[in-house]
């Protein structure tokens, strides 16, 4: 039957020859296609130089940019920048105990944010990706992203209303005797844990979703309670993950100053300082210098956590 | 020299407002500038444009500092430029004299809002004078007691009320601490709170860091501090008059003063970008946004005092300038307006170098830690 | 094969057995994956699970090792009754297909894993995991990831670190189904010969059949989540108990009802395997040995022979398979080991007749049952 | 893994605890809306539909809307181009600087917005003399929102079978065509996801967009971060986010089902090949 | 081997061969996956590339379908030197290992794949997608995605989709490696069938011998990059030039030069297969038949003798493997499809005699060399 189908006439073993094609059109000739074929450089030089070019010049080039304008001056009246190299600046940010204060804070205020994301997003990623059934799975995940869409900007006011003397929380937690923290530090570290947390949540419950059934079986398998196999299993597989999803609430956290201005009360942070030089005082230079913090901070955060994979999972 | 310290360019004054060329580029406080997409009944900008057809288009800015910086990129016909702004822009060469000649409505603005330190240099005048407020002290009637009368509430008494005082979040505000100083430590010898010279800026920051123990939170929002006022969460402090009258529709318990010491206050003025390519245009706003009409709608819905005095007459509320006190020249004179602090001391000491307006960025920095 | 599933758990009432099944059933939905299995298996016994995909046998393992629950029907771990336990509160460990090693964690450390969540000290667990993986000679890889492994050396890492913390059941998964040929014959040896030394229960799911049967003491014959059929290698596949299993165990020329009336004058099925078979490759030539028409034309001795013609055949290596189809119908493969008496040429479509011993022809009880279900 | 009953409810109930947490606030963005109170003092005052009605009827906010939707749609375009581009490279060939441009492209959005955004400014303002514009807003956030396409698509890559391509090109399809027909379907769901968290992005950003602007032009964030605090606008701001929010569900459910980096039939399907890769 | 591959090659220099390979080298950095191999495949044979893993057959088929380009040497398809060419240039189609199905198109989408490249219509290019598929017993299946099928329907449907551009060349590599046992047998006979009405070269990569044996026209061993030998499978497995490939395919028991030394005073290796071994069970009984110390102890008529001890018994199904321990040394494997005159018990560590016709000895020529390499 083959053979009839195939060839309404001739015998199959005519074929062989090649003669007794039946119309599938021969092949055309790509001159781009094998010239790109045969040089893998070529292609590469074709995918990476439009996204790396792009990068580079723009993004690459402005940091150095302000990078070198850290080296300057700024005339503070007439607001021209002077070009003469000096370390003023970074002298300044870097001894003067008033940044070294900030920036102390900001730290804390990240890594209270990321902790506390990380502490709240473990039980419902794992819920979510490990407990519950494959509907409320998917219903679950939608209702941890759907906080993602209502603007930033909206959510810190929300909290401020939340924290307000006599708002949300005071009118919920006056049973309990739970107070607002006012509008401080600490109003800015729950603010920041709330916006970023779905930024956190995410990675990590795609990590649990990663985890093979049968590690976790194997374990209990070979006598580890529930609460072992997490410890020793689960969480060791799951640091690429977690890092990313710190890489978020750290970095987004370390930057921020509108949270800070909506709900820090007098809380100052790095990103405050940042804005109040370069929004306010048009003193771009002393802006830069302070901006090197932050940046040095997550770029030796990436450079130590960027073995792990976790880059791999943001 | 100028007064300012930097120089004032020469420029070639306007002798004609000639057809508008078709598009104006505005950059000004939030609230001055509508063109009823935010509310409808709430809309100056259409009659102009339909009255000189320049297409408005519209840049706010949160505090003079950011006007500033925005100004210098050159892509903004006109401004309006609070005192503490103006000067820099002047001696920054990003505006340009006015010949105020060739504004209709130039000649009905209050004079003591005319040729004043902040929109005047070398008898050179650079804009329209367009409104001004002053920097008042707002309390909660039901938690302060008894009633403020003096500045020392934010500041020598601020610790009874400890977590509950608010202040500006501008450096700008080292002013009202020397304010303060200047009448309650007269040997500092502070004569005005814009000149101040190394130990006197240093007695207005100590004074700042014992303030800012007790300050709740600082704004640069006067919604956001009414907000705090209405909960509950300030309960003294630094406000706008458009604030308390915010406050008090909502139903809160505050009162507005002007405290003994007197205030400081800001006066804009519109001016016109140096490299604006629409000169007609930037004339033809300049004239309009004081004009009865405008004015009137611009100051009641901003919550100011207009510059024009015919504007009473056109505000819904009647009492809009009473209330601002707009006429009362006795008041306005208790108001330190918003002056950029410059090297050369604008009181006018030569002896010493007073502080300028980066020392004082710094030390607002560090003020609040 | 509910008498046969019966008859293979009163063998074990003697002694306590070390796992018993009772009426074990477990359903996902619709799918009935265990349908009333019951079944002892021996202490020291090394039990084969064979049959094809989804008939079952992963899921008797897993409710055997506590990962899941039964819907209904019980097991026993000598004696005691683990139905509704957590799978670490069971004497029983576990080779999975995929071998599931930690892959975050070096060899000694997989190996040591259920020493540690037992609570034992770090330098005695390194010393027994290092002990344990000597014995698969992997003693030199102790500090290596999973990852840097082979497939076979994987296997054998799972396998210390399921027998480190000295199980009374060894349940294996299909553990050589991912190993090619030549490597999986090595370790079946070495399997084998563990078991035998340890002395430890093994529970081995295949679907390998040949592999089942070389291994086994004994073999359990799943379709269906049933048990078809249990018992030793020999009485699986000379005495298979219903067609299912001589067509699934090793090739069977199965003759049906129609067939069997023909030659044998006798209701019912039966099959015979191919290396059982002669062919007579001058059945066909005309005054040697005429072929007969129709029916049974057995010579003396209970030997019975049929005429067909050479369809193909197939090398094998070992031996040759020859395909006839008999005039009777069905096409039967024989295979022999003898040389053949021609080229494939020559042979193709020569008359032969194919005879066979009748104690060979093993009659199936169920065959009526079988293609009814 | 099999938890005890009472493991399983404890975790629910934490869940059920995080959720409220992430939606109470929500709940009085929700409930604000309708406050008749300018300053949303708690408990609400009364009842009010004003602000709906003049969210509607504000242009600001039609115009402030559309300029941040176009924005977010071609700065998602270039992104999903750029990302998809470096993702072949990066996951497909091992060249010189390979780790340090994997580190580039995380690095606009692991670096704190603010110097993005200033970084920006100076690049195009003082260096590069660009008027500030819509066009230098959708650059900066092409920048950083290239990285949420690359993710995916990279991760994508990694799962598909290097056989697919390999089949296409054997049975004679070209480069271009293999990308058209064989490639490009296969990654379409993991560049709508990419795309998606892209488009949430741009159109959320506050920080880098108020550097980048330019003059009169105004995207939803930066309007609303001009009337959150104004008497008469702040509760329409919260009826805007009110809507964002019930308009988001959509290409949220969309990415969900479409997602094979999420949970269910994508992610089974996906073990199921590597199980079979490992038989192999 | 050098000599066997061209002998290999010389065949095929009258016709143009569908394949030439000439001094084909791959190295992946350090690696040399494929090792000067010199080759032809005639039109229309059913060759099949055998060897352990990383052996390098799936390097020579994806030299030879363009996914890789040589280190040198040159590849012909019909004479024309392709080399260089990308795959989309070559008139040869790729049977993947994992089948490489789109998994976003359906059946008939996935067939007309090759088509549709080339420009064909969308109707006509359909039209032969589901004749295609109806060709292999999918017609039925045509709007379905790939995931909905199991395996050996994929397999199906990813020869379909090489066949129906109508290739010179197949490339099969390991197609039926993820199958099991009863679908793979099944798949091998659609497979040759297949082969045989199309007359189409096929290359068929396994590991699997007796795949390779009963599938092909012609085999290659090949062993670290290297074709070992090329023969028919008859060749192959009864004249192995080599003990890797005795040892290779099938089992054999090699006799080293010392054993063969001591048996035939000859030096070199042999190999003999077990199931050309016989075992006289009764050759330890005092009075039957003597055991012999040390060496050669023939019978007449060429046949070979040596005493040694049953060490195990493995029961096959279909035969059992009788492992002897020899006296002079080696452990033999003797395959007896006969009944066993004991018991397991009885037999173990009998004293036996295993027993070959001489002519069933095939002797080694490259044992010293194999061995140094
Ligand atoms: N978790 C589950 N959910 C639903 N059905 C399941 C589940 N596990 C198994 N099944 C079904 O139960 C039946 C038996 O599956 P099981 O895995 O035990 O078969 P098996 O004999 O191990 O097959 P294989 O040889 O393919 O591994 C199959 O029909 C399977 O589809
Ligand atoms: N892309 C590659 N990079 C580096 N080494 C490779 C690559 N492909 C193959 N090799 C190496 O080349 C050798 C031959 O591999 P190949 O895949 O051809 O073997 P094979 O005979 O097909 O084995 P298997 O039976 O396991 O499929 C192996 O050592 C392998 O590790
Ligand atoms: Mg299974
Ligand atoms: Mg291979």
């Amino acid at each position: 039957m083959a053979t009839q189908i195939q060839h309404p006439s001739g015998s199959p073993a005519g074929r062989p020859g090649g003669s007794a094609r039946t119309g599938v059109p021969p092949l055309e000739h790509r001159r781009v296609s094998a010239l790109l074929h045969r040089n893998s450089w070529l292609r590469l030089a074709g995918l990476v130089t439009a996204p790396a070019g792009w990068l580079v010049l723009v993004y690459i080039a402005a940091l150095a940019a302000l990078l070198i304008t850290a080296f300057w001056t700024v005339d503070t009246f007439t607001g021209k920048v002077s070009t003469e190299w000096t370390l003023e600046n970074i002298v300044a940010v870097t001894t003067d105990p008033v940044y070294q204060i900030i920036t102390l804070r900001t730290l804390w205020i990240a890594v209270a944010v990321t902790l506390i994301d990380l502490v709240i997003a473990l039980p419902i990623a794992f819920f979510i990706a490990k407990v519950a059934s494959a509907r409320w799975q998917k219903l679950l995940v939608v209702a941890v992203l759907m906080p993602l869409w209502a603007s930033y900007l909206v959510k810190a006011y929300a909290w401020r209303n939340v924290l307000a003397e006599g708002g949300l929380l005071e009118w919920l937690g006056a049973p309990i005797g739970l107070q607002t923290p006012g509008y401080s530090q600490t109003a800015v570290i729950l603010t920041l844990s709330y916006i970023w947390l779905p930024f956190m949540i995410l990675p990590i419950h795609a990590g649990f979703d990663r985890v093979p059934d049968s590690l976790l079986e194997a374990s209990g398998d070979l006598g580890a309670k529930p609460w072992t196999t997490l410890r020793l299993v689960m969480l060791p597989i799951l640091v690429p993950s977690i890092i990313a999803g710190t890489i978020f609430t750290f970095s987004l956290s370390l930057g921020d100053y509108i949270t800070a201005q909506i709900v820090g009360g007098t809380t100052q942070m790095l990103g405050t300082v940042v804005y109040a030089n370069v929004g306010a005082a048009n003193n771009l230079p002393f802006a830069a210098a302070v901006s090197l913090i932050p940046i040095v901070i997550i770029t030796i955060y990436l450079f130590v956590v960027r073995r792990t994979g976790a880059l791999n999972n943001l | 020299t100028t007064q300012g310290g930097g120089e004032a360019p020469e420029a070639t004054e306007k002798t004609e407002i000639g057809a508008g060329e078709g598009q104006l580029s505005v950059l000004a406080w939030p609230g001055y500038v509508e063109d009823g997409s935010n509310d409808p009944d709430v809309d100056w900008v259409t009659p102009f444009e339909e009255e000189t057809g320049c297409q408005v288009s519209f840049k706010p800015f949160g505090t003079s500092d950011e006007a500033v910086t925005l100004m210098r990129t050159g892509q903004y016909d006109v401004v309006s430029a609070s005192g503490d702004a103006s000067l820099r822009l002047i001696a920054g060469g990003d505006v340009e004299p006015v010949n105020t000649d060739l504004l209709t409505n130039y000649p009905d603005v209050y004079p003591f809002l005319k040729d004043k330190a902040w929109n005047t240099v070398d008898g050179q005048n650079y804009g329209m004078p367009h409104g001004w407020g002053a920097n008042l002290l707002m309390y909660r009637t039901d938690k302060v007691d008894p009633a403020p009368t003096s500045w020392s509430a934010v500041f020598d008494d601020a610790a009874d009320y400890s977590g509950k005082v608010t202040a500006y979040d501008s450096p700008i505000y080292i002013a009202d601490a020397a304010l303060y100083l200047m009448k309650h430590q007269p040997d500092l010898g502070i004569t005005n709170p814009y000149a101040l010279d190394e130990t006197q800026l240093a007695a207005a920051v100590d004074l700042l860091k014992k303030q800012r123990e007790h300050v709740g939170e600082y704004w640069s929002d006067v919604v956001k501090e009414v907000q705090s006022f209405t909960s509950g969460s300030t309960v003294v402090g630094t406000t706008w008059q458009v604030g308390a009258n915010i406050a008090q529709a909502g139903g809160a318990a505050v009162e507005t003063v002007l405290p003994e010491e007197g205030a400081t206050g800001w006066s804009d003025t519109w001016m016109v970008g140096a490299e604006s390519p629409n000169k007609n245009c930037a004339y033809l706003w300049l004239d309009y946004i004081a004009s009865p009409e405008a004015n009137a709608a611009v100051a009641e819905y901003f919550g100011e005092s207009p510059a024009n005095p015919k504007a009473c007459d056109l505000t819904k509320d009647k009492n809009h300038c009473e209330t601002f006190h707009s006429g009362d020249e006795a008041y306005a004179e208790q108001i330190w307006y918003w002056t950029t602090p410059v090297e050369q001391c604008v009181d006018g000491r030569t002896d010493v170098k007073c502080t300028d307006y980066s020392a004082w960025t710094k030390a607002w920095t560090e003020i609040k830690g | 094969m509910t008498a046969t599933a019966v008859s293979g758990s009163e063998r074990g009432t003697a002694e306590v057995p070390a796992i018993r099944l009772r009426g074990l059933t477990k359903t996902f939905g619709d799918t009935v994956a265990v349908d009333g299995v019951d079944l002892d298996i021996r202490r020291g016994e090394f039990f084969s699970m064979l049959g094809p995909s989804g008939s079952g046998k992963t899921t008797v393992l897993r409710l055997i090792a506590g990962f899941e629950l039964p819907t209904s029907g019980t097991i026993e771990l000598e004696g005691r009754d683990v139905s509704g336990s957590a799978p670490f509160e069971r004497d029983v460990n576990t080779v999975f297909q995929d071998y599931a090693l930690f892959p975050h964690m070096s060899l000694v450390d997989n190996v040591a894993y259920g020493l540690r969540v037992r609570g034992m000290g770090k330098t005695e667990r390194r010393e027994r995991a290092a002990a344990a993986l000597e014995r698969v000679q992997l003693g030199q890889f102790l500090g290596r990831k999973p990852s840097q492994l082979s497939g076979g050396q994987r296997q054998r890492v799972a396998l210390a670190r399921a027998l480190v913390v000295e199980p009374k059941v060894l349940l294996l998964d299909e553990p050589l189904g991912a190993l090619d040929l030549k490597l999986r014959q090595r370790m079946q040896i070495e399997l084998k010969e563990l078991q035998r030394s340890l002395g430890i229960t093994f529970i081995f799911v295949t679907h390998d059949q040949e592999e089942a049967l070389t291994m086994s003491d004994r073999i359990g014959v799943f379709n269906n989540g049933r048990l078809e059929q249990i018992g030793t290698a020999h009485e699986i596949y000379e005495r298979p108990t219903g067609s299912f299993v001589a067509n699934f165990v090793g090739t069977s020329n199965v003759f049906g009802p129609d067939a069997a009336a023909a030659i044998y004058g006798r209701a019912g099925a039966f099959s015979i395997r191919p290396e059982r078979m002669r062919v007579r490759w001058n059945a066909g030539v005309p005054g040697v040995g005429g072929a007969a028409d129709g029916a049974a034309e057995g010579a003396s001795q209970g030997t019975t022979s049929v005429p067909g013609t050479v369809s193909s055949l197939v090398y094998v290596g070992h031996a040759t398979q020859v395909h006839v189809r008999l005039d009777s119908g069905p096409g039967v493969v024989v295979l022999t080991g003898d040389q053949l008496p021609g080229t494939e040429a020559e042979l193709l479509g020569r008359r032969v007749a194919v005879a066979w011993a009748d104690r060979d022809a093993v009659w199936l009880p169920d065959a009526a049952t079988t293609t009814s279900r | 893994m099999r938890l005890s009953r009472s493991a399983k409810t404890v975790l629910g109930v934490i869940t059920g605890l995080v959720l409220f947490f992430i939606y109470a606030p929500l709940l009085l963005v929700v409930v604000n809306s309708f406050n008749a109170d300018r300053t949303f003092g708690w408990p609400p005052s009364g009842f009010t539909l004003e602000w709906w009605g003049r969210a509607f009827d504000s242009t600001g906010v039609r115009e402030a809307l559309a300029t941040s939707l176009w924005v977010a749609v071609v700065s998602t375009v270039l992104s999903l181009v750029l990302g998809t581009l470096l993702s072949m490279a990066l996951q497909r060939y091992r060249f010189f600087g390979r780790e340090v441009v994997n580190l580039l492209v995380i690095l606009p959005i692991a670096l704190p917005g603010i110097v993005t955004g200033i970084a920006l400014n100076n690049m195009f303002t003082t260096i590069l003399g660009v008027p500030l514009s819509l066009w230098t807003v959708i650059v900066a956030h092409a920048t950083f929102c290239m990285v949420t396409v690359f993710n995916n698509a990279i991760a994508r890559l990694r799962r598909m079978s290097p056989g697919l391509e390999e089949a296409s090109a054997d049975l004679g399809a070209g480069v271009f065509t293999t990308f058209r027909l064989v490639t490009f379907p296969q990654l379409r769901s993991a560049l709508l996801a990419g795309g998606l968290l892209a488009f949430a992005l741009s159109f959320d950003e506050i920080i880098v967009t108020t550097f980048t602007i330019g003059a009169g032009e105004t995207t939803l964030p930066i309007w609303i971060l001009q009337n959150l605090f104004r008497p008469n606008q702040a509760p329409v701001v919260n009826v805007v986010a009110v809507v964002l929010i019930l308009v988001s569900i959509l290409p949220i459910w969309l990415a969900q089902r479409l997602s094979a980096d999420s949970v269910g039939v994508g992610a089974a399907s996906g073990r199921a090949a590597a199980k079979a890769a490992k038989k192999g």
